[in-house]
């Protein structure tokens, strides 16, 4: 399968660099004879050639949704483009439960919080609570943490001044609201207070929430993000990787 | 119709322990209680409305006035009354001193107090008439239009702007669209006070604000006409102004209102006691306008296992019902709500779906059932996700639910985009009309999975609420009984708002409410 | 809904000039932490804003699938743009039965058919025969026309031949393959040879076919074009409507 | 598993109509005649490959040359044995004189004749067993994997080009795909030879070869090793070249063949008598490599209504049942088709689809039924159209097809890109295991719209073949009986292709397989 290994990449429809994708949009046009036409220039316009229009229907009066198929000539050099990863060994909660003992010694302190308006505790509790995620049993359930879940609607102040407080080593941030930017305006001022209180290296800092990965985390002064699917064992092993680090330095 | 088989009993006993367990609570935590919503809602209930120069609403104003001076817990309309009887001033000026601040220490005689109190009471009587008149109105209106087919498709806005929400609202109704529910801005329901005006700024959804209700409403009206189809309109009353949000939903002519009996305490972490004691009073409203409301069991499944806490919905429903009748409303008012939450991956999911969604159809037969589509299962592949939403269509179809939130494809992304919506209403329109009559094709074997799901979490539940009743609600909620949420009876917001009414207590507004529902007996 | 009256438009999402858009593509790279940021870019690269790349799936050894949901800044002046529309009444057969006998006074021959490799004849049987199309009755069903429907599998000689032969008023093309344009260059061709023989003002050329419209038909020298959806009675209104053009002449 | 009821004794008497009719056939157009490709097929199975270097199929110029020469009719072998007897050459040397074009104008003597035609025998007796030798072979390899689950995920490549279908293959068999099958380049079945060598350009397909048979083939068993599951390989041949195709398929190891007795006559204008001979023979072979054959009713409903045409479906699936009795089948290997394609918009469709699918499924039970995906109402909307796949998925379920086609969303738009292949995967494992066990929940009550229907699709067909036998089918397809398409025994590709076989008419190939298969009886 040559497409594997070259780096210079197109999408790919039914056949290697045909370069087709599906659009789907909606246009504050009445629904008429030029709709169709509207679309496709708009199609055109996103760079697409030889558009094809399936899908014209009108979704309100001045108003039309269209679905588009066409080629894109856009080539990306995957060699060329380097991206923020961060690489650690990924161990089960019952090598964890052993090598922390051995290699750190003492108890691993956490401090979880969905905080701001953002009220979605599902996603923080799935890494934090005994019953975990999809099976992966939540970092309550190991022998090496200590956790502290404060939940949600909270302050970031209140945040950092419990993390003070149990002198935690990890502080985990979720964020799932993402509506304009809300998730990134929150996790920023949690970032920013941090600093200002020159306490930046103090922790190890993760971001977490459905929206999130490492380079967004990276980008806002996290140490690691982690998305959708997440599992507590990955967080575990990230978080005993860091300790890892410190302890050496 | 598919029916599955059950011990007719088992709901039987269920739904009495659940009365017992509702009475207990009104007993304990109602009787006797107000808050300082309630008396704002009796301050708007005679009149009065607007806000001052600072955008502070006026009704705010006095009630955060009476409570620093102590006086609440006489009710804020005894203060009022005495001011009246003092200044010989009416109930408008009366109020005027008091945001001003300026009122007399002075205590009036007993009998001049009284006349001025039956002046309090007939103008309580007067507004109440109004509000009847106002229900009257639209009832008229609503009967110029032949009644839609159930399952009745429920489609929500929420971009945060009135008038963007009236553009979407419009185009949803002509795509097909019964009910638009205004969604409203993140934690509105931790604001105590309800936001006055128009509004163009919200997270996740749209203030709910009187003027904003106004606005919708005519719009809906208008396209209502032009379709020749009734457009309801829904929004959310449950959280610190419960009763506040009730009075003026009824006021701006909303036909259903989200309106739990625990949905505050569990998701918003609102104090209990504060809680009880508002939906009791904003439930009566809700009786007295027929509105139609709508509780919040769906949300146990995003944050329980929908499988495993299957009968903790089924158990909550019933504490519900026997709130709502407790404040006076009858079964046809209660949109009980519960939800298609399983996780898709489980082998035979649709069909503990399909279960689920017989029994709680055949144990409420009255109520106007409120279905909620997928959420937390959904993913970021609207391809995929829109899968889930059609065997949702399906279910619902299948048990003929009544009121059918519309799922959406990108639910695990963003608020809906207008095509999303669109959608999602091609999407139950062709599964609606595909499988029309399928249910009726089949009997249900006797030793059927359908069967013995549905009689597992019906028994489950039963044993359930024999434990809440023995230990009391308030510790069954403090343990986590319900969507695996821990709340104690001093715990959460709202409980500074709580006051034990004093002898003296005088609120000719709720008199007329417990008198015309009928309500707590 | 001032949208309807404002000339320059952007991509609605959810609310006005958001500019929010769908787009799906495959990508040749191996599904790996990596692989969500080439889909942003990709994305990127698109022109869209504020990427939210919500589908990040492996569909196969070496290849990503992705879903993104993102802002387009792309601005139309739909008043700038001018689109080929084709302007006629539409009229139910009842009426053209009896204005055709009177404005026409002849019957109207139509010869139609799929031609080239595409075998898909339900399309202009749907045009032609006399069952018609969603309850809308076929040309055969019509008093004043007289139709020739030639079917598939026959080459545009043929078919011109059998135009002439029959002195064809209007000639009906149905192109429903459109594989590497395989419908472009087979309607090209037919009219090709029907310039070649000096035909072309003799007959009204119709194309027809899912993927065929006004612009396009015109576009490759017919009259009109016709696409998904088309009723018999649009296909009967228009040729009338040229007919009295011709008469007229 | 969910049953429809219905008269079984008028599906008794409708397998007798098509029994009759097949062989009233048999006897009229197929005994006693033989075609080209029925020639080109024997020297292909004598080992004659290749073509010339004007790229010319060494077969077809042989016998292009014998039908000039105007001694077909005698058998292709006959002449090559005349050949043999007089020049004293081998086999080959005497195939490739007569492709020189200097074979001797004697005839040979009869006892030498004889001889060398008993050495032809025994070369064809030789080339059989390693045709079995073969088959065993596979069916050892098949039985290293454990069988899959019903319904078979039956995906298709289409791109054109044989090395980017392989990716495409294995990319489709990693996601989940059970079966893969290769379409044919647009139209192939008009080609009166068999293309040679590895093709990169077709339109809407990738030409049949023996060399892109063998590519796929090697492919996909690396990939059935890789994964532990067995992946099935599926071509077309039907058309011009059916027994030519059905043997180069056999040789290279496919499961599936598609092969029906009258596609070619209704859908590609192919003569009848040409078909009927061809449809026969090629069986014969599939008979003896025990490959599944796939039949195309499902088109039918795609230029025929699916509501008012339903019956035909059935009746044909009895008449290609017929005829692949008569040509020595067992219905373990008749993978009769049909599909899903009932107007969307029909209200109750999917009570109309299931009960079809249920019908079919009990008649043939026995057989590997194919199940069409909706095609026809699929629309430019992928979104909605995923939709109808999914109910597709579910009729396909709950009746417990066998080979299950895969909806493409994409179906109305172009052949599918890779990610529309991935999608349909999701949605049809997703269903599946859903609804697992949906069917055995329900018994379908007596008077109910899916047993009526079935009633109803089963009688008309009944009433069909009926007259089918009266009038014979070739006068049946005459009068447009089937797909609502007409053709004539005289009109269509192929006819001159036809030839009544001389006394002396030789061709032990045909010997064999008659005399393998018990063809004929
Ligand atoms: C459950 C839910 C709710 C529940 C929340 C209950 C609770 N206590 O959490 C309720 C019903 C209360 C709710 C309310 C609202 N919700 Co909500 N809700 C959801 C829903 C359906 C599921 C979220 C969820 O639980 N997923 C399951 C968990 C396990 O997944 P997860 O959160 O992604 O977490 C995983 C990873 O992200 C990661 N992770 C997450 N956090 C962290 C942290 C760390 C440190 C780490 C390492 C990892 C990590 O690990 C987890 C396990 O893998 C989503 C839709 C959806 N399907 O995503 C909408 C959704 C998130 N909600 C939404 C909205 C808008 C709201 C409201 C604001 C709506 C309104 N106006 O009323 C309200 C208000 C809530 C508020 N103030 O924030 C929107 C957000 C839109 C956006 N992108 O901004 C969504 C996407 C729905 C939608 N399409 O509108 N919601
Ligand atoms: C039915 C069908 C077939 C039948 C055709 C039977 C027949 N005699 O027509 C059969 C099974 C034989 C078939 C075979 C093939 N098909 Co086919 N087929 C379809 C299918 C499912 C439906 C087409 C149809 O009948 N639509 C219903 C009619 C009424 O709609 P319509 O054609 O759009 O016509 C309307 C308008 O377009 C307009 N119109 C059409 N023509 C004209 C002409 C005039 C003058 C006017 C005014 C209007 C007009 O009016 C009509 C009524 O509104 C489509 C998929 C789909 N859902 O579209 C694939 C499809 C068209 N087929 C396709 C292919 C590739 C093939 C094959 C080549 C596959 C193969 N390799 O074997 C073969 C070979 C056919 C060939 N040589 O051309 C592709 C084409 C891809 C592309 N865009 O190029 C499609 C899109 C399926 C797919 N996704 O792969 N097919
Ligand atoms: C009963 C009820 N009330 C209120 C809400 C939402 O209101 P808020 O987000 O303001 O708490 C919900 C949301 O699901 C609900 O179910
Ligand atoms: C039985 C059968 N043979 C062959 C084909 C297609 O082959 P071609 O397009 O080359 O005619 C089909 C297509 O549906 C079919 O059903």
């Amino acid at each position: 399968m040559s497409q594997l290994f070259s780096s210079l990449i197109k999408a790919y429809g039914d056949r290697k660099d045909d370069g087709v994708i599906q659009v789907s949009f909606t246009l504050p046009v009445p629904y008429n004879q030029k709709a169709k036409q509207i679309g496709k220039i708009f199609a055109e316009r996103l760079g697409l050639r030889e558009v094809n229009v399936t899908t014209v229907e009108k979704v309100g009066e001045g108003f039309t949704m269209f679905v588009v198929y066409g080629h894109s000539d856009i080539v990306l050099d995957i060699d060329k483009i380097d991206i923020p990863v961060v690489e650690f060994t990924i161990y089960s909660r019952e090598q964890l439960d052993e090598m922390i003992g051995k290699n750190i010694g003492r108890k691993i302190k956490v401090v979880g919080a969905c905080t701001g308006f953002d009220a979605h505790t599902v996603g923080i509790d799935a890494i934090l609570n005994m019953k975990g995620y999809a099976g992966d049993y939540g970092l309550e359930r190991y022998r090496w943490f200590e956790v502290y879940n404060l939940g949600a609607q909270i302050s970031n102040e209140k945040f950092i001044e419990k993390a003070l407080e149990v002198q935690a080593d990890a502080v985990l941030l979720s964020q799932v609201v993402t509506q304009r930017n809300i998730h990134k305006e929150n996790a920023l001022d949690l970032i920013k207070r941090i600093e200002e209180q020159g306490l930046k290296r103090r922790f190890i800092l993760i971001l977490g929430g459905p929206r999130i990965d490492h380079p967004l985390a990276i980008s806002l002064g996290f140490d690691a993000g982690f998305g959708a699917g997440t599992r507590p064992s990955e967080v575990a092993s990230y978080i005993y990787h860091r300790m890892l680090e410190k302890v050496k330095e | 119709m598919l029916k599955v088989r059950y011990d007719k009993r088992l709901v039987d006993s269920s739904r009495e322990f659940a009365r017992k367990i509702a009475f207990d609570i009104y007993q304990r935590f109602i009787r006797g209680f107000t808050t300082d919503t309630i008396e704002r809602t009796s301050l708007r209930f005679l009149g009065i409305e607007g806000a001052t120069s600072y955008g502070h609403p006026k009704v705010n104003v006095v009630v955060e006035k009476l409570n620093k001076s102590g006086s609440l817990s006489a009710g804020a309309l005894n203060v009022i009354a005495n001011e009246m009887a003092i200044s010989g001033v009416d109930f408008n000026t009366a109020v005027g001193i008091i945001i001003e601040g300026s009122e007399s220490s002075f205590k009036a005689g007993k009998e001049k107090l009284d006349r001025v109190k039956e002046e309090i009471r007939s103008l309580a009587g007067k507004k109440y008439n109004e509000l009847i008149k106002k229900r009257e109105q639209r009832e008229e209106f609503k009967s110029l239009f032949k009644p839609q087919k159930t399952p009745l498709k429920y489609l929500i806005v929420a971009t945060g702007n009135i008038y963007d929400d009236v553009v979407q609202a419009q185009v949803a109704a002509e795509a097909g669209a019964d009910i638009i529910a205004v969604i409203r801005s993140t934690a509105q329901s931790l604001l105590d006070y309800v936001p006055e005006g128009a509004t163009t700024e919200g997270y996740g959804g749209t203030y709910a604000t009187q003027e904003n209700f106004k606005i919708m409403r005519a719009a809906l009206d208008d396209v209502s006409k032009k379709l020749e189809r009734y457009i309801y309109l829904t929004n959310y009353s449950s959280g610190l102004c419960m009763p506040e949000i009730a009075y003026l939903g009824s006021y701006e002519g909303l036909d259903i209102l989200l309106n739990d009996a625990m949905y505050g305490i569990l998701f918003r972490d609102i104090n209990m006691k504060r809680t009880f004691c508002d939906q009791f009073f904003s439930r009566m409203i809700c009786a007295v306008s027929k509105i139609i409301i709508n509780t919040g069991e769906d949300n146990y499944l995003t944050t329980a296992d929908a499988v495993e806490r299957a009968h903790t919905v089924l158990a909550s429903l019933l504490i519900n019902e026997a709130f709502a009748k407790l404040a006076g409303m009858r079964s046809e008012y209660m949109g009980l709500g519960h939800a298609f939450e399983i996780n898709p991956q489980i082998e035979n999911s649709f069909l503990l779906e399909l279960s689920q969604a017989l029994l709680i159809r055949q144990i409420f037969k009255r109520s106007p059932i409120k279905y909620m589509p997928p959420t937390k299962h959904m993913t970021g592949d609207p391809f995929y996700s829109n899968l889930l939403d059609a065997m949702f269509n399906l279910a619902s179809k299948m048990s003929n639910q009544h009121i059918h939130l519309m799922g959406m494809m990108t639910e695990a992304m963003h608020n809906p985009l207008m095509m999303d919506r669109y959608e999602s209403l091609k999407n139950v329109n062709y599964i609606f009309n595909t499988a029309a009559d399928l249910a009726n094709q089949f009997s249900i074997k006797k030793d059927s999975l359908l069967n013995s799901r549905a009689s597992e979490v019906l028994k489950r539940s039963h044993d359930l609420l024999k434990n809440v009743l023995e230990e009391g609600l308030d510790r069954a909620i403090s343990i986590g009984e319900f969507a695996d949420i821990k709340r104690t009876p001093e715990s959460g917001k709202g409980l500074t708002g709580v006051f034990k009414m004093s002898d003296d207590y005088f609120n000719p507004v709720m008199e007329i409410l417990i008198n015309k529902t009928g309500g707590a007996r």
